[in-house]
């Protein structure tokens, strides 16, 4: 799970890891008021939303004059940001990030993240080519180096003197770069993150380190033990995504809808419709935690309003049981009013239950023996 | 027997009270598995399934001479299941729990590094030597007693690649999905070094999916070590680059993680490659009699 | 460094781990007063001292009748109080703790302690026959078991079940029994312990548990990272000790005083003496951190207002330097007016240089070569 | 050479700008040692004693080719300076700083472990072989090229050792403190295996001390690899039993830690034993000519 930029800044906060003065608002008022309360001559205003390369985007600006603050926070709240990193339908901006600006001496880029191969932490860091608005997208490929710290044993001081000494930190802000470091370690592990990017860890006029933008990732399957962090979900930005009720969404462009339990078999199935010619509306991947409910939702997100033209349930029973998945579907079929044709494949555990359930439905379902039989079904111009 | 498990085997299942552990641990029981105890804290000295319960592995150990786990305990205890079982001295671990926190993993995978023990998954449905021995989740029936070793990290496509094999004849000496989780026990290269040993096996079948790099890893390997026929679909070909496919992330253009450059460097080793799911079977079958 | 036990049960107190309620007093009416304030009509009185098996030496006992407790805290405080652990001068009663007595239905003990050969922090534990003055001496040596916990992996939840299995605890109180574990832990881990041992762990008339007696040792080495430990360290309990400015002193029976670089030698020079029919006054240990005040110093603890008939300094200097013990001896031969036979050994590190500085001093003191040389000197009766 | 260094040696001293760090340092390059590089944070560029240097080991290795290490880092950083020192590469570490505290030891220990990395120390005056080359605070001028290997936990007690062998004709090959902390790196047994393996070593002298049982567990060792006489003397037989003496804590009345009990158990596997550190030399030259 993504956090949004000043959502990130607020854990830096707390961890004592110095980010620049700001305030998040979501009215153009609230942006000049917090421009005022802030003061000074220059404000950045940030959109906040889950993509990187904003500024690119001119989602990022800064601005001496309020009433030209207030313009730009007018066009871009409720508006989409489509940046270069994020999909062509772009992400909705709800927030804006107000700060001061702040003068940069130095600029670095430093990542922290779990390389799951490897079971290590990873610091990265390298030299970054700084501007104001301070915040990464491409990076040009400099000189990236990294120090990898064994989770159970933590970050040492050792390794903190390399990473300065690799980023050839002057030595009088070596103080404050070991202790960001630690923090960040601290706050990785204790937040249960995957990835802290920082774009700008920038030396400031005053000879002080600062985080002036910052990417922070969570272990969706931490957010039970992470509480505070899981309220900071926002759904909002993220098509594709895992919804928390068992059920995970990938959205497409054509017209076959798809529920498929597991990932592995939702990637099958679409190469398998669309090797055939055939094209996807969307896949809802369901697993062993999907509720009678969440399958009752499925069909409606399959559905989507009709916007698909047929459906295809391709189910292999394992850990998940066919019969329940049936029993699910067929109220979500009753529930939502699905009238379009949809072809039902099950294997595996308590598969035969399951046919026996659709077939006493009287819901117009063809049940398919392969999935070569079911793209016979489904795709018209099969020859394509 | 094929891998991973043999006349020695004897399986002590941690959390085998719970409604999913007593299900599937009948049905491996009923596989012809040797389960001889479960253990949950604060159950010790019930019985279910006939077994006796233990509080602790090492209880479990020193009574029932177990030495293989399955575990399904909750995610938030899991790590912890696993580091009782290997400080128990239980050297084969099949995790089947799912929403393990990653961060938990690596401190597990970092604690066990030098043990020597066999960890499939978390997020596994295990493994099953058809027609012999289960330990995990997958539906029993369509396991038939053949020559081709299947390792997979796709779920449910494992089952997929199962049905395959059997329809076509050919059959399975042992299937281990290996999990689908990024931080995972065993490796493709741990199993398919296992097949390549195994002389029941004839040929491999590995599947894997667009993201990572474990296939990627897995080439090399393959190309310098594996003499086996090993034949690999990699679900994900069609899947539009740069877009977010649910657990998968992002994918790339190309490179690292793309369907694309996982088939290439497969195939350059050695693996021949499918493009469908629905081939695995007859393609193996084609090489056996071609 | 041990602590007194109601600084460990303060230690315990903050952790969250269950103790008696009690206080601490040094004078009779303060104990009278502590009892009354904290009620009931039974108190503990438990002489502070840094041993064990006070309870068979008298230093604990229970009371219903507070002019009897007033006249035992008298009889005790300023007293040196004698038990099987400490030496035959006792140690100095100067504090007592008084607590509330409670009821124990069953009582086990627990140890943690670092093992360094296997660098494993080791839980120990046992079933105990508890009295209720619940203090552990010599242990019948029953049913121990133990769990090894890696240092940098930390104490699992299975650590702690294992635990409470072997101890039979009943599963009511496993709650509490595994907070009380991970408390301990980290407790030992933050506060730089060797070890803490607790003789009587009880489950209470309620089906609480509760830590009724404690020892808990500090490691020295640590003591500049524990400042508030290393306030609490009672030099009046130990009269052998590393005295922390570099001197380590040794007490015996003899006449012979020794002043010897490192504990190893020391020992070899008790030995070779002993062997050769003399008897050891005391042993000063110098170690390099010793300053030239501290070597003064170490003159005055070896001579001991004339207690020893002749002096040995047996240095064998490598990173201690012997031109700079020289030094400080001269000096403190010269401040404390020593006026018995000093006999010196001086080899390694500048040894040609101290022999310089004693023979310029003009002080009485003979130069030798071997141990052996130094023996026919020190020893009038070499043939015994 | 003889053991723990050869001709590919070269040293990295970490603290090497402190002023016990640059004395000893200092000797040791006189010596002959191959002191190549210092290490300080917060002061690479600068030479001290005509070396470079560095801001870390990583620097140093990089730059100077350095897989030795000794270290006079105070005590709440030597820590740290050894698993750095470990994790740069280096594969002998001398650490001479005393008073580190054992918490951070026991880590220490844990986390290098299966790194085979030599570790001597920490509290260690380091090693010597005799003429050749010297890491540590030893005095070199009564250390003389022959044919003994010692190992010593007991600190100043080891010069005696070498003096007697010295001044009797035998002379060192290597001379090694093993430290007297209670947590240490190479043992005993490591550093004999060493001795044992050593073609110009003939004998061995052993020095230990009351308390602890490193010499009993090193008794068994003896008695089932070691070839080549050995000789041992245990500081403190004369120790009253019961009384805490100094940092070696109470003494027990028999058993484990005794000296008696030390001393038995050696003689058992077949060490032989001295009463006093004055008979060292005369009995093994004994030994020699006997």
């Amino acid at each position: 799970m993504n956090l949004h930029e000043f959502q990130a800044k607020q854990l830096f906060r707390a961890a004592g890891i110095p980010v620049p003065k700001g305030e998040v608002v979501d009215t153009p008022s609230g942006a000049v008021d917090a421009a005022r309360r802030l003061g000074g001559q220059q404000w950045m205003v940030k959109a906040q939303v889950h993509a990187g390369a904003r500024t690119e985007a001119g989602g990022i600006r800064d601005f001496n004059d309020l009433e030209k603050l207030h313009c730009f926070a007018q066009e871009m709240l409720g508006e989409r940001l489509i940046t270069a990193e994020n999909s062509p339908a772009g992400q909705p901006v709800n927030q804006l990030l107000i700060e001061r600006p702040c003068g940069v001496k130095n600029c670095y880029h430093l990542s922290v993240m779990l390389d799951p191969r490897s079971g290590q932490v990873v610091f990265q860091g390298g030299l970054s080519e700084c501007r104001d608005s301070a915040e990464l997208s491409d990076q040009s490929p400099g000189n990236f180096f990294q120090v990898e710290v064994d989770p159970v044993v933590g970050l040492q001081p050792f390794q903190s003197r390399q990473l300065a000494v690799e980023l050839r930190l002057d030595r009088t802000i070596w103080p404050p770069f070991f202790e960001i470091t630690q923090a960040l370690y601290r706050l990785f592990i204790a937040k249960d993150l995957l990835l802290i990017e920082i774009g700008s860890l920038v030396e400031n006029d005053h000879g002080q380190m600062m985080v002036l933008d910052v990417r922070v990732q969570v272990d969706n399957n931490a957010l039970v033990r992470q509480p505070e962090l899981a309220q900071w979900a926002d759904y909002r930005q993220d098509e594709n995504q895992v919804l928390g009720n068992g059920l995970g969404f990938i959205a497409m462009e054509g017209d076959i809808g798809c529920i498929v339990n597991g990932s592995g078999l939702a990637l099958a199935t679409l190469d398998i419709i669309q090797l055939n010619g055939g094209s996807v509306a969307n896949i809802v991947e369901i697993d062993n935690g999907a509720s009678t409910d969440a399958l009752a939702n499925a069909c409606q997100l399959v559905w989507d309003n009709g916007r698909c033209s047929c459906i295809l349930i391709n189910i292999v029973g394992g850990i998940v049981r066919c019969d329940k998945v049936a029993a699910g579907i067929i109220d979500g079929i009753q529930k939502y009013n699905i009238t379009c044709p949809i072809v039902v494949r099950m294997e595996g555990t308590r598969a035969e239950e399951a046919k026996a359930l659709f077939i006493q439905s009287d819901e117009k379902i063809e049940i398919v023996k392969t999935l070569d039989d079911a793209i016979i079904l489904l795709i018209d111009t099969p020859e394509s | 027997m094929a891998i991973l498990a043999d006349k020695t085997t004897r399986v002590v299942c941690q959390g085998m009270t719970g409604a999913e552990g007593a299900y599937h641990t009948a049905q491996c029981i009923a596989y012809g598995t040797p389960v001889v105890a479960g253990v949950t804290p604060g159950r010790g000295g019930e019985r279910v399934l006939d077994r006796p319960i233990f509080d602790t592995v090492k209880e479990a150990v020193d009574e029932t001479a177990a030495n293989t786990s399955m575990i399904f305990v909750p995610p938030l205890q899991a790590a912890d299941a696993i580091l009782e079982a290997v400080d128990s001295g239980i050297n084969t671990i099949v995790c089947i729990t799912r929403g393990i926190p990653a961060h938990d993993m690596v401190k597990v995978k970092s604690i066990i590094r030098g043990h020597g023990v066999n960890l499939i998954g978390p997020n596994s449905p295990g493994m099953i030597t058809s027609e012999e021995f289960k330990l995990g989740v997958m539906p029993s029936g369509i396991h038939k007693k053949g020559t081709i070793g299947i390792v997979s990290r796709a779920d449910s496509l494992t089952y997929e690649a199962v049905m395959q094999t059997t329809q076509i004849g050919l059959g399975q000496t042992t299937t281990v999905g290996i999990g689908s989780d990024s931080v995972m026990g065993m490796s493709f290269v741990d199993v398919i070094k296992l097949f390549e040993q195994d002389r029941r096996t004839k040929g491999i079948i590995m599947v894997g999916e667009i993201g990572g790099d474990l296939e990627e890893l897995t080439a090399q390997y393959i190309a310098d070590e594996v003499r086996k026929p090993i034949l690999s679909y990699i679900a994900g070909v069609t899947a539009p680059p740069g877009k977010r496919m649910g657990h998968v992330g992002v994918i790339p253009e190309s490179g690292i993680g793309s369907a694309a450059f996982k088939c290439a460097v497969l195939a350059e080793a050695g693996v021949q490659i499918v493009q469908s799911p629905t081939e695995l079977g007859s393609r193996m079958l084609e090489y056996f009699e071609g």
